[in-house]
């Protein structure tokens, strides 16, 4: 007994893989599909688009890249889903280099499925280098921060940014993050200085870390990980990818759950073979 | 779902190929891995070339300057972009050795900035707008008088208040770095260590969940591919991925019994 | 000579950090015109810095190949990728759509780059995996704790959780919203003290490790 | 335009003079230059009445001058905008708490401009009702000083007085207390056990770049780590994402092979670029150690996602695993996977520890200064913020004000 236990502690990782490997694969192939329960802070952040009136002006701020595309690409598709729903305005941009061409195809596609026109209804700013100074940038003056849009159109007169002059004329702000040039900078450079409401969508990762900001109101909502953006998808009543994804989720962490049984079984097993805890 | 064209039947085999690729760096490190790995940081590098030169040079520095100086070509607030342009060069002179201590003052230039931005920010919104919302009457006056929340549900009732000063409290003392953690000190510490386990556990849990979420969304993708109507590219090329393993395998082996 | 190797960088740092330490302060619209200008030429500055990267990460591959070190080849495969999307990144301007239409750039940005960075990503699903297996053990109390505060948040935050103990979510929440909240913020208090001293000290020419070289010279 | 708008007022005006005078018009009405900010704005204050209500509204026009013709710009029901505690600082209050403030910037629809003077007046307007308030002038004006956030500069400036005292007195004093780190002993037992085996030493300066408070900390740590490197006869290896950071480091590690007496063994490419993007450079990074197989491996500064990539990566090649982050979400990682870890401040700590400058030590002691009075703030401030709600007295305010963030 004690020597499996031996055995299955000292476990090729690679059959831990695998078990990983089936656990996220199955649900995917064959669905089982449990109800999502939606959280106060991600309620919070549905709210407040809803309440916003029409031709109201939506930043999103795309502040992650492919790595970090299955969980916050439904977040993004469902705040535009929602945004363009409400016939708000809606601004985009990216801090992260890498992510742009990513951002601008989830524009291009939730675009074309609500039939919304670029540069009339949306505007996709691209990337450009600086994170705390281009917010600062952007604060004080768009279109220098800003001259042209991702499409190389000039950015003044565009009709969809209709009398914003800078970030004060935004009515919301949603940092969808992946990491440091995110929410916490948004904050600190953006919304301390220039006033307007703003929510986070944020990895699972980073998510824990922003909570003494939603508590004292630093921002109004979160929206963490896949299941916030299932979440999300509940509110707006469109299932999308997160919804889809969440089945794999719950079985792959119970098979971690279950593993991290396991182990600590097998530990105290061998434990009380040495005769004393170390 | 439209037909898919020839560009994205490629793409598919290109990237369901690239997925398995860096997927065998789970079995162990092989020339897959490295080719995958290689051309991920070749392709990586040229995006940000090719994104950086269109967005910094032409966007920012270029057409701007071109625009002020053939508007007003006299006046000399029109040549103002080449103060960032020159301090900009200035650090690429690091290359120089001769002439490389130049770069220290575009590096003085973007520091200075950086700190001297920083520090009333950071004051406002990381440290008193923290003190603000951590002190909080214990108490609330409401229609029935004075009254304390004892809902632990609602993050603003009075017990979480204090769960929240002890905890921020005795946090803070475990980083205090001049005392000695003897006496009180240590119990203070102690439960400080306990605090920071709890939400260091619950961190874990939260990030397990979004690294889940990334593998489903690749499974998702493979799965994807794998379909007909991209020739079966995940399964074949599975196949090849782990022929060419045991392959390699095959080929390490006999190289060391060669030697 | 020695001024303007030594000095000079330390006086721009004092004058600039000076200045827009107390920028935060002045509403007046010349001080928010300073900062406009001097923010966008630093967006520039950053935009520059990229290339000594890029002349860096040339060399070292150079060498690599011109001695033949082992493994060389890769560095053969890493040159293909990085000329062939800067060759194709320009022959379509740049961008990766034109009138919703993916260009050759977007398509090796959708094919190669996207599925390269998620799958390196998404290999982490299973080191975290084996990272559990192998570190969450009850050895001591304070890693029962983190085990414990960990089995319950991955309990609550997924829908079967929810399912199996109802009270995995609301514990999850209070988790979340108050103890984590609590340790966070000392964190960050003590880490923002640290910020502000270090940003201090930088502008005071105390800390100048930034500049390359010890600090009391 | 003007001229409807002037029609308008007429007829507005008329029915005021017709309705029944049941309905008062707003008490106290003044309009001042918005006080602390960047000019073009101008504040209405009005006392607040026990008949505001959800179904009273107030309306705001504007005019260049009390003749003028004037124009609506904002309306509102009458029971809002009130200002609250926490609105305004003691000592920079426009409005007194429980009346009316309304910040009126300029539009599109009515641009305000500087030195220029402009008449407002208010519309009360319940169902038919209607009343106009006096006609209050007022004039804008950008401002040389936020005094709402004299407390933030204040506390700057305290702490740079605190942190300069504290560094001059390490400097009289370099051997002040600190307390032991656990993860620091190890460098050394790192170093030592990789010029044993022969093999180099990985260290990493994570993801941040060099205007970063972790980054430029993993910097002098790395100092020290090369001092000791350099008079092992180790080899180091520094792998980059950040090519500022990487000139620093350059800089830094040859310089301490100077000052350790081995410039000759010095070489340039121990500090190397790979790329700025993250999981490129993190792939890099892994096949480094796993073909290299460093024998210590150091992770200090600002992590993300890569972090648990390379300590699992390092674990399984067997290496001493040193951490120092103060990048929390990633913290619960390193704790895990790495033999030491420096949680947060530790990390800056470290660097004091190590090297035992003045300069550091005198920082980390300013730093405690800093904590102890914050950890008396938040007790103090909690037992006065409850004595304040239990004797119903507001007084204390005068003192929990100083530490609010206000804009």
């Amino acid at each position: 007994m004690k020597e499996f236990a031996r055995r299955m502690v000292g476990i090729d990782r690679r059959i831990i893989f695998l078990l990983i490997a089936a656990a996220v694969l199955l649900p995917l192939v064959k669905p089982f599909g449990l109800p999502i329960k939606v959280s106060p802070e991600v309620k919070a952040v549905y709210d407040y688009i809803e309440a916003l009136p029409e031709r109201s002006v939506l930043f999103l701020s795309f502040d992650f890249d492919p790595s970090s595309k299955p969980e916050l690409e439904p977040q993004a598709v469902a705040l535009l889903r929602h945004a363009f729903r409400k016939n708000l305005r809606v601004i985009g941009m990216t801090h992260w280099l890498t992510g742009t061409g990513l951002a601008d195809g989830v524009f291009s596609k939730v675009a074309a499925e609500m039939g919304k026109e670029r540069h009339k209804d949306y505007v996709f700013l691209g990337w450009s280098p600086g994170g705390g100074s281009l917010i600062i940038a952007m604060g004080q003056d768009l279109y220098k921060a800003f001259p042209s849009d991702y499409t190389k159109t000039p950015t003044r007169g565009m009709p969809v940014l209709d009398g914003v002059q800078n970030l004060r004329d935004v009515n919301y702000l949603v940092s969808l993050a992946a990491g440091g040039a995110g929410i916490e900078m948004w904050y600190v450079f953006g919304k301390d200085k220039y006033r307007f409401e703003m929510a986070g969508g944020s990895t699972g990762v980073i998510a824990p870390g922003l909570y003494p900001f939603l508590r004292s109101g630093q921002i109004n909502g979160l929206i963490g990980g896949l299941q916030g953006a299932a979440e999300y998808e509940t509110l707006i009543t469109q299932k999308g990818t997160a919804t889809a994804g969440m089945d794999a989720q719950s079985a792959a962490h119970f098979v971690i759950i279950v593993l991290v049984l396991l182990c600590n079984v097998f530990y105290f097993m061998l434990r009380g073979e040495k005769g004393r805890p170390n | 779902m439209p037909e898919p064209t020839t560009a994205t039947i490629l793409g598919a085999w290109v990237a369901a190929g690239l997925t398995l690729f860096i997927y065998s760096f789970l079995y162990k490190d092989n020339p897959l891995f490295k080719l995958g790995e290689h051309l991920y940081v070749g392709i990586s590098v040229g995006y940000s070339v090719v994104l950086a030169w269109h967005t910094v040079f032409l966007r920012l520095l270029w057409e701007p300057l071109r625009k002020s100086v053939s508007e007003a070509p006299t006046l000399l607030e029109s040549y103002i972009l080449l103060i960032p342009a020159i301090l900009g060069f200035l650090m690429l002179v690091r290359f120089i050795p001769r002439i490389a201590w130049l770069s220290r003052i575009a590096f003085a230039f973007v520091v200075g900035f950086g700190s001297g931005v920083a520090i009333p920010r950071t004051v406002s919104a990381l440290i008193l707008k923290q003190i603000e919302d951590t002190v909080n009457p214990l108490i609330t006056m409401g229609a029935n008088g004075l009254s304390m929340g004892l809902d632990l549900a609602s993050p603003q009732s009075g017990v979480n208040t204090i769960i929240l000063l002890v905890g921020v409290v005795s946090v803070l003392f475990y980083f205090f770095f001049s005392v000695e953690h003897t006496g009180p000190g240590m119990v203070t510490a102690r439960m400080g260590v306990y605090f920071v386990m709890i939400a260091f556990g619950a961190a874990f849990g939260y990030t397990v969940m979004s690294r889940m979420s990334l593998l489903i969304g690749r499974f998702s993708d493979l799965i994807k591919f794998s379909g007909a109507e991209y020739g079966y590219a995940t399964l074949v090329l599975l196949a090849v991925t782990v022929l060419t393993l045991i392959g390699w395998e095959a080929l390490v082996r006999q190289e060391r019994q060669g030697v | 000579m020695i001024f303007l190797k030594r000095q000079l960088p330390l006086v721009i740092t004092f004058i600039m950090g000076v200045t827009f330490t107390l920028q935060y302060y002045i509403p007046h619209p010349v001080s928010e015109e300073a900062i406009t200008n001097v923010a966008k030429w630093m967006q520039i500055i950053s935009g520059f810095a990229l290339f000594l990267g890029l002349a860096s990460l040339f060399h070292v591959h150079a060498v690599k190949i011109k001695r033949q070190v082992p493994g060389w080849g890769y560095s053969l495969v890493l040159y293909a990728g990085m000329l062939g999307m800067i060759a194709v990144g320009f022959w379509s301007h740049g961008e990766t759509r034109v009138d919703g239409a993916q260009t050759s750039f977007g398509w090796l940005y959708d094919y190669t780059m996207v599925p390269l960075q998620g799958t390196m990503f998404s290999i982490l699903a299973f080191f975290i995996a084996s990272a559990a297996y192998r570190a969450f053990r009850a050895r001591s109390r304070e890693a029962s704790v983190l085990l414990a505060s960990a089995v319950i948040v991955m309990m609550g935050r997924v829908p079967l959780g929810q399912f199996l103990v109802p009270w995995s979510w609301d514990v999850t929440q209070w988790l979340l919203n108050v103890l984590n909240s609590a340790v966070r913020r000392a964190i960050l208090i003590g880490v923002s003290m640290g910020a502000v001293a270090l940003s201090l000290k930088i502008i005071l020419g105390i800390e100048r490790s930034y500049l390359g070289g010890g600090r009391d010279q | 335009m003007n001229v409807v708008a002037f029609l308008c007022l007429l007829f507005f005006s008329g029915v005021a003079f017709a309705a029944p005078p049941s309905l008062a018009p707003p008490e106290g009405f003044r309009v001042l230059d918005t006080p602390n900010d960047t000019g073009k704005s101008l504040s209405l204050v009005w006392k607040a009445s026990p008949s505001d209500s959800k179904n009273r509204s107030i309306q705001v026009w504007a005019a260049e001058s009390p003749h003028a013709a004037f124009k609506k710009v904002a309306e509102f029901p009458s029971n809002t905008r009130y200002v609250k505690a926490g609105d305004f600082p003691w000592w920079a209050q426009p409005a007194g708490k429980g009346e009316h403030y309304v910040k009126l910037s300029s539009s599109q629809a009515f641009p305000i401009e500087d030195g220029k003077s402009y008449a407002v007046k208010l519309l009360v307007r319940d169902g038919e009702q209607e009343a106009w308030s006096e006609i209050a002038e007022g004039r804008p004006a950008p401002n040389f000083f936020n005094t709402a956030q004299v407390n933030n500069l204040v506390f700057v400036l305290a702490f740079t007085g605190v942190l300069l005292a504290s560094i001059a007195a390490a400097r009289r004093n370099p051997h002040i207390y600190l307390r032991r780190i656990a993860g620091l002993d190890a460098v050394e037992e790192a170093i030592g056990r990789s010029t044993e085996m022969g093999r180099p030493i990985l260290y990493l300066t994570g993801a941040g770049d060099m205007s970063e408070v972790p980054t430029i900390a993993a910097t002098v740590i790395l100092g020290e780590v090369a001092k000791k490197v350099a008079h092992y006869d180790t080899s180091l290896k520094v792998p980059h994402r950040d090519p500022i950071v990487m000139a620093v480091c350059q800089e830094i590690v040859k310089e301490a092979y100077v000052e350790a007496g081995r410039p000759d063994a010095y070489k340039e490419d121990s500090n190397f670029f790979i790329t700025s993007d993250q999981f490129s450079y993190t792939a890099a990074v892994d096949g480094i150690m796993l073909r290299e197989k460093p024998a210590a491996n150091f992770f200090m500064g600002s992590y993300f996602a890569e972090s648990l990539l390379l300590t699992e990566t390092g674990a399984s090649t067997g290496a001493i695993q040193i951490a120092g982050t103060d990048s929390d979400h990633q913290l619960p990682f390193f704790v895990t996977t790495c033999d030491y870890t420096l949680i947060g401040e530790e990390l800056y700590a470290a660097s004091a520890y190590l090297s035992r400058e003045p300069v550091l030590v005198g920082t980390l002691r300013g730093q405690d200064f800093g904590k102890a009075f914050i950890m008396s703030v938040l007790v103090l401030g909690t037992a006065l913020a409850t004595i304040g709600v239990v004797a119903g007295t507001e007084n204390f305010d005068y003192v929990l004000d100083f530490f609010k963030d206000f804009k």
